[in-house]
């Protein structure tokens, strides 16, 4: 009967047909509940500029991308518009510049498999991100975790299970349908770095990559990464202050989660940012990935039956404890780059400032490392406490030895100069702030246009799923 | 062959003693409960107090008893054989005391209750049962590969505390007679 | 019949009706169960000596009772014999010597309750400790938590009341019954400082009482303590290396617990440390207190059904962050006393020091009440990293302006004398250790043998409950 063919319809994987799996419209018509749920990840649009929330950040970034634009993460609907528009890529001209390599690319977009399919892994990482503006143009959607025939959970990308491997861990073929369910969010919500790697084409040209790579050879710890990028002898920059060579941290999302008491007792990502959603008698996987605190009925009561008020104000207490030592550690280490500025300033030498730096680099290692990932406070409370606390002790150990090389060039009671505000830390960063705005909006008016134009003669972009996606960034706030 | 006879009757001779001494145990411990589907033979046993009260307070106390969700119910032969190992195992943990006071089910007990679960609750199930499907995983294939629906459920229907001391309001049970 | 007697006996309280309601084996013939398991708490008998196993210890604490002697705490079997046995307080030689006041036995004794009630309460809290040598006689028990008549839980002493009141929450009486079965333990197992108080007895002489008070005014937290002393000015000692004015945690166990997830859901004390238990078809609390952990299948996995072994890692991987943190607060502190008293000896004012000194009596107050009651690491994980961290912060700021004062003074790169020993630690902090164990045997061999005889006259002394009782402290490890 009719129902019971719409029941065999939902519950088994048609294979998909279409062509261009690339574009998540084209599989709404064989799952129109995960498709409309999915788009509604563009309901999460605001724009939360972190250099305004915390204008220490400058400080500690100076002289990286990251001091000119950062933001708080929004709905996957952006992902791609976001890295297009963060100040971070600046504004290339033509396929070959923009500071920004290829890889920027790779977790932003179901093209990037696409194209590393076809031109090759490392024919993808070499370049700027630009090659690729005409190509790379719909956001996360259905191919970047799904097979693009049956529709299974699949990772797309091989650098997750070459890191899997390094760790000794299961590769996702290997792993667990609940793990899996997990190992989808890590092809990006991890800690990263592009490694340098020679190859030759096929024509005999000597090419470099920068192909994405997770430091997981020693465990998926704080430690376990610092101890590899020091191996490998790794610097993310100098930062332009201090002249301390610093490693960023980006987003350990999996990493941290790993350890707190959700990941230690196989609550999956899937589990809360996904639940299950009753339509009818079908329940299906909830795809408006968002914060679960929007969700709690679904998200959080199967397994906690109490009220949500109470329970929302125990993860609201966590987030102040996280914030208060957040506030120390990073005031500490922006206060340390200012102070070794000061010590450069009256003659201290690289060698004399060799241990402050030492302190401030692993410092603000773990500090990075416990606040990228913005949800930390929830996913590993304990952990990110301790990370942060360990930051601040480097930190101030660091302070502790400026002190005294600033007494031994004669400055006594020397305080930092004023940080407090996005443009007071900028400035002290050497952000050429207007600058950066104008040439970025030249770009958009041109370059970017035309990669559109572009890609829709191509047939690859999915026009329906751009639309109001570039309303809002951190420094056009007047376009709506 | 010849292995396989002797295997045979000594199985037949190990039945026979089983047998005798389930007669006996299953009068001490009132085991003929486990053939009624009335929840208040479980609490025959006091030590089933616990389970009885959570179930009484839950949302399946309406319409589920416990042989619905703890005994095979797709066919006769099943269930009955279900009924008599449980019987054997519980009467023997009862009269010996080798359980411990937060007990917990077995790998073959949850195994049955999942099945009902999802036998009772099919439509809403078809998701998640074939999303497990695609992931069949043949050394734990029971219950959709590792995931129980308690996992989520977790106070279905037993509630968030549950041991045989600790479980509010369990004392008063055993007088539902 | 039989059983049915047996069992309206047990869910009925008798009327207990002996006379000396103090003796915890006067209770045995009513509640033999929960005497028999009282009784186990002798089980825990060993002894930790904390001096030894951290032995910043003795520096943070020089000048001060707790430098001389430390240990974690055991069963409640032994508590009235660790007070006496202690070098804290000292070698008594008559009812008015000995260092410590007759607070001390507070919370050591059902005797107390009883001595309040007929000297009064302000009698009681007057003079020094061996006042009551021979009338305080038997360790905690029955009539500690239970009412004398009708066995009801009951709170026997009035500071805990007057500090619910203080902090605007329910008194004994007016809570719930679950939150009774904490705050019986909260008579003990809570931050206090003695606050003198002047008063003038029946015969018209003035006396000074040192009253059992809890900081709770501004609240059950770190900072509202800390705002608490500050206001009334108080200060439990000042520390002997670096002239700081200290305050002393003690065992904020129940404070601390409230802000863990149990405490925030509710979960009681005795939930976890007096599980129900079951003998035969009877139910009762189990009375042996001790760690959890060593009933894990009655005190945990009621709740969380899970295997013991990873549920007691988990529990492990809080330890180790707590330990870590607690290590990098507490060797800052210590040396930052250590560094402050170089300070003093090459010149450095009072006034120079005050915001030195201000930073480590606060950095140590927040130390202290993270680790005071040993088991925060796991009844609040969160709150104990966060308080640890504050207090590290406190101890780093100190010891940068320390390096400045130095500076100022001539001393660079002045590095503390190394405390990596009790023997150490203790020397640096001035304890004469060999005369102090040597006073407190002689103690033990006349006043406290004779106290027990008096006792035992009086009818006051539970001999049955004294047996092997002074087998063990961290100075006589020969006796057995
Ligand atoms: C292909 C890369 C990729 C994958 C796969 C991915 N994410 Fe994301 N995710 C991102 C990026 C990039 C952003 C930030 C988008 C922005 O701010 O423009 C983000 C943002 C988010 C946000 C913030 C949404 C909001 O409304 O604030 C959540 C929550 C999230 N991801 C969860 C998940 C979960 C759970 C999974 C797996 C089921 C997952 N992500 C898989 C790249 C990915
Ligand atoms: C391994 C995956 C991965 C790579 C490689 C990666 N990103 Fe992201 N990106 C993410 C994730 C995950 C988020 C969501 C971050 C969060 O939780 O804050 C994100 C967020 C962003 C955002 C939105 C938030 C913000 O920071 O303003 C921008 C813009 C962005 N990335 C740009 C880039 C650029 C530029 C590069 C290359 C230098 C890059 N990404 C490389 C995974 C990645
Ligand atoms: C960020 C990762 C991610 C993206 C993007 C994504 N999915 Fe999913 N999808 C998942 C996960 C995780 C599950 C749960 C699978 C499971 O448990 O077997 C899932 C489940 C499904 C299922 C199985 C039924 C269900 O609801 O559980 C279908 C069908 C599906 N997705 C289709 C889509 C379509 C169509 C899109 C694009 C519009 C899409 N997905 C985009 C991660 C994703
Ligand atoms: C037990 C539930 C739970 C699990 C499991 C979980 N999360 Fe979250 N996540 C949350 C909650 C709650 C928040 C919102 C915290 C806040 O900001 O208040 C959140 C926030 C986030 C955010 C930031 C969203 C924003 O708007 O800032 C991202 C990204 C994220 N989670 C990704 C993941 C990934 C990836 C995993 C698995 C590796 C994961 N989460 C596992 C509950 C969970
Ligand atoms: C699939 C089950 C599941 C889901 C969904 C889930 N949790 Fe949990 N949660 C657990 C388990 C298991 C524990 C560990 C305690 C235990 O074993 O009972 C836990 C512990 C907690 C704790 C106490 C530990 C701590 O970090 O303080 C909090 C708070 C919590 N969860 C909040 C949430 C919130 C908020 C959500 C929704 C965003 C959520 N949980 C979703 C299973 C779940
Ligand atoms: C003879 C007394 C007795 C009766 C009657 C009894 N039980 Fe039990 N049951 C026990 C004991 C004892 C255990 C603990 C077994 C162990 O831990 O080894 C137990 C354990 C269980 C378990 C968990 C262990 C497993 O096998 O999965 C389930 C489920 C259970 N009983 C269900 C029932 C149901 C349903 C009934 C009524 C139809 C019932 N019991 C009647 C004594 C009894
Ligand atoms: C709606 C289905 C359902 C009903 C009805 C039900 N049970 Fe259960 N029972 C379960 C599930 C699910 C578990 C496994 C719980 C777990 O592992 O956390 C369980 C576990 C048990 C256990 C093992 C110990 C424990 O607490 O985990 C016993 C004993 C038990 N049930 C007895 C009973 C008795 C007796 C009844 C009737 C009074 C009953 N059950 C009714 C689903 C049910
Ligand atoms: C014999 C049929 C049957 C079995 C077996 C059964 N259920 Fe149910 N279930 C019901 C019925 C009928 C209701 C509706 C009860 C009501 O709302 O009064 C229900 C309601 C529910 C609900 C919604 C109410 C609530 O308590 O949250 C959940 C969730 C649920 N069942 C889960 C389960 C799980 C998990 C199992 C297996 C452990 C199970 N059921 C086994 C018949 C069954
Ligand atoms: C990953 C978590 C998860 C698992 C595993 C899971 N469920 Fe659910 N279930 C949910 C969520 C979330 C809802 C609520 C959906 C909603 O309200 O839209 C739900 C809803 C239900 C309902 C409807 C409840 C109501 O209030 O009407 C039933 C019945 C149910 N589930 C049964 C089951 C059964 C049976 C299983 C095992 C096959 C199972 N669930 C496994 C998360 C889960
Ligand atoms: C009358 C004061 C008092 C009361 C009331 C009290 N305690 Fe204690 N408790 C102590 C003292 C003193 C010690 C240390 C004894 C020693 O080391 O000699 C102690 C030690 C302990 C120990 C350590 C035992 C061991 O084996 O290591 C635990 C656990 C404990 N108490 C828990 C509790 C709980 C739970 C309650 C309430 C149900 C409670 N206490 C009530 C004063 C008290
Ligand atoms: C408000 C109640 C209270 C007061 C007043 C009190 N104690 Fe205690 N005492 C405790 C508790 C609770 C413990 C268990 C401590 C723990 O968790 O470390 C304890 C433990 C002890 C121990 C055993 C562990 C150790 O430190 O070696 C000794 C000895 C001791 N106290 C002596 C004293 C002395 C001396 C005084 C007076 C200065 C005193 N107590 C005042 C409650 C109190
Ligand atoms: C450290 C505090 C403490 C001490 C000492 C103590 N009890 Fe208890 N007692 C409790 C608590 C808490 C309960 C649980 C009360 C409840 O939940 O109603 C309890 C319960 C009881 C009960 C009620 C039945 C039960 O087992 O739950 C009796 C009877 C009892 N105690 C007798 C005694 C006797 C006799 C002694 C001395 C040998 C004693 N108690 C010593 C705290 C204590
Ligand atoms: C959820 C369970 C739980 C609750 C509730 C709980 N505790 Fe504990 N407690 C523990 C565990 C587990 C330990 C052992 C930690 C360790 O040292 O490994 C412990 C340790 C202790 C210790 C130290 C014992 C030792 O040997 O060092 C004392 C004292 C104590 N608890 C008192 C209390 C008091 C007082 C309360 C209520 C205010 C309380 N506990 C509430 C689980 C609990
Ligand atoms: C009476 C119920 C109860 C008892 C007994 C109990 N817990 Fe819990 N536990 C909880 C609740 C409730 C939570 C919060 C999560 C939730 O809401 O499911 C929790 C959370 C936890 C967590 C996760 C939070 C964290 O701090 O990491 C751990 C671990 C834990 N408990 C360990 C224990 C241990 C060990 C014991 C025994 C010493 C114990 N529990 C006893 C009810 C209990
Ligand atoms: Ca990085
Ligand atoms: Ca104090």
């Amino acid at each position: 009967n009719e129902r019971e063919q719409e029941r065999i319809d939902l519950t088994t994987s048609p294979v998909v047909k279409q062509e261009v799996k690339h574009k998540s419209s084209e599989w709404a018509r064989y799952y129109p509940r995960q498709y409309s749920s999915w788009k509604k990840t563009k309901e999460s649009s605001e724009i939360i500029d972190m250099l305004e929330e915390k204008p220490q950040l400058a400080v500690l970034w100076a002289g990286y991308g990251f001091a000119k634009d950062y933001n708080a993460p929004r709905g996957h609907y952006y992902a791609l518009q976001d890295n297009v528009n963060t100040l971070r890529t600046g504004a290339p001209t033509d396929a070959k510049t923009g500071p920004m390599p290829t890889a920027c690319w790779t977790c932003k977009s179901p093209d990037v498999p696409r194209i590393q399919e076809r031109d090759g892994e490392l024919e993808y990482f070499t370049g700027k991100w630009a090659k690729y503006g005409h190509e790379i143009v719909n956001t996360i959607g259905c191919a970047s975790c799904h097979d693009n025939n049956t529709a299974e959970l699949q990772v797309r990308v091989p650098h997750l299970d070459r890191a899997l491997v390094a760790a000794g861990l299961p590769t996702f073929e290997d792993s667990t349908h609940q793990e899996k369910r997990n190992l989808v969010c890590a092809q990006c919500h991890v800690e990263y770095y592009f490694k340098k790697e020679k190859w030759t084409d096929k024509d005999g040209v000597e090419k470099v990559a920068k192909v994405v790579t997770l430091p997981w050879a020693n465990g998926l710890t704080v430690e376990g990464a610092e101890k590899y990028y020091n191996d490998v002898g790794h610097t993310d920059f100098k930062n332009k202050i201090s002249g301390t060579p610093i490693l960023k941290a980006q987003h350990p999302g999996y990493e941290l989660y790993k350890t707190g008491i959700h990941g230690q007792k196989g609550v999956s990502c899937a589990d809360c940012h996904m639940p299950y959603t009753q339509e009818g008698s079908v329940k299906y996987s909830d795809h408006q990935l968002q914060n679960p605190l929007n969700t709690m009925d679904r998200s959080c009561m199967p397994c906690h039956r109490q009220d949500e008020k109470t329970l929302e104000a125990i993860v609201h207490r966590k987030y102040e404890r996280k914030d208060q030592l957040h506030e120390l550690a990073m005031d500490n280490l922006a206060k340390a780059h200012l102070e070794t500025a000061k010590a450069m300033e009256v003659g201290a030498t690289d060698e004399e400032l060799k241990p402050v730096r030492d302190d401030i680099r692993s410092g603000q290692w773990y500090w990075d490392y416990a606040v990228a990932s913005h949800p930390s406070f929830f996913h590993a409370p304990e952990e990110t406490l301790r990370i942060l606390a360990v930051a601040n002790e480097k930190a101030q150990n660091a302070r502790i030895k400026l002190v005294g090389v600033l007494a031994k060039h004669g400055v006594m009671n020397y305080a930092a100069p004023d940080f407090s505000t996005k443009e007071k830390a900028q400035a002290l960063a050497g952000v050429p702030y207007e600058k950066l705005v104008a040439e970025k909006e030249a770009f958009k008016a041109t370059l970017e246009k035309e990669w559109y134009k572009i890609a829709e003669k191509n047939g690859d972009l999915d026009k329906e799923n751009r639309k109001d996606v570039d309303l809002e960034s951190s420094y056009f706030n007047n376009r709506k | 062959m010849k292995e396989k006879s002797t295997l045979k009757i000594l199985a037949i001779i190990a039945f026979i003693i089983a047998a005798i001494f389930f007669v006996y145990m299953a009068y001490i411990a009132k085991a003929w409960s486990y053939l009624s589907k009335d929840p208040k033979a479980c609490i025959n046993c006091h030590v089933m107090n616990t389970q009885y009260a959570t179930w009484q307070h839950s949302s399946h106390a309406r319409d589920v008893t416990c042989v619905e969700c703890h005994l095979p119910t797709d066919n006769f032969f099943d269930k009955y054989k279900a009924k008599a190992v449980d019987g054997w195992n519980h009467t023997l943990a009862f009269t010996f005391n080798t359980y411990e006071p937060a007990m917990r089910i077995s790998d073959d007990g949850a195994k049955r209750v999942q099945k009902n679960c999802i036998s009772c609750h099919e439509s809403i199930t078809s998701t998640l049962t074939s999303n497990a499907d695609k992931y069949h995983n043949f050394k734990d294939d029971y219950v959709a590969n590792g995931r129980k629906c308690w996992d989520c459920h977790k106070e279905v229907p037993h509630g968030k505390v549950r041991g045989l001391t600790t479980t509010p309001h369990n004392l008063g049970v055993k007088e539902v007679k």
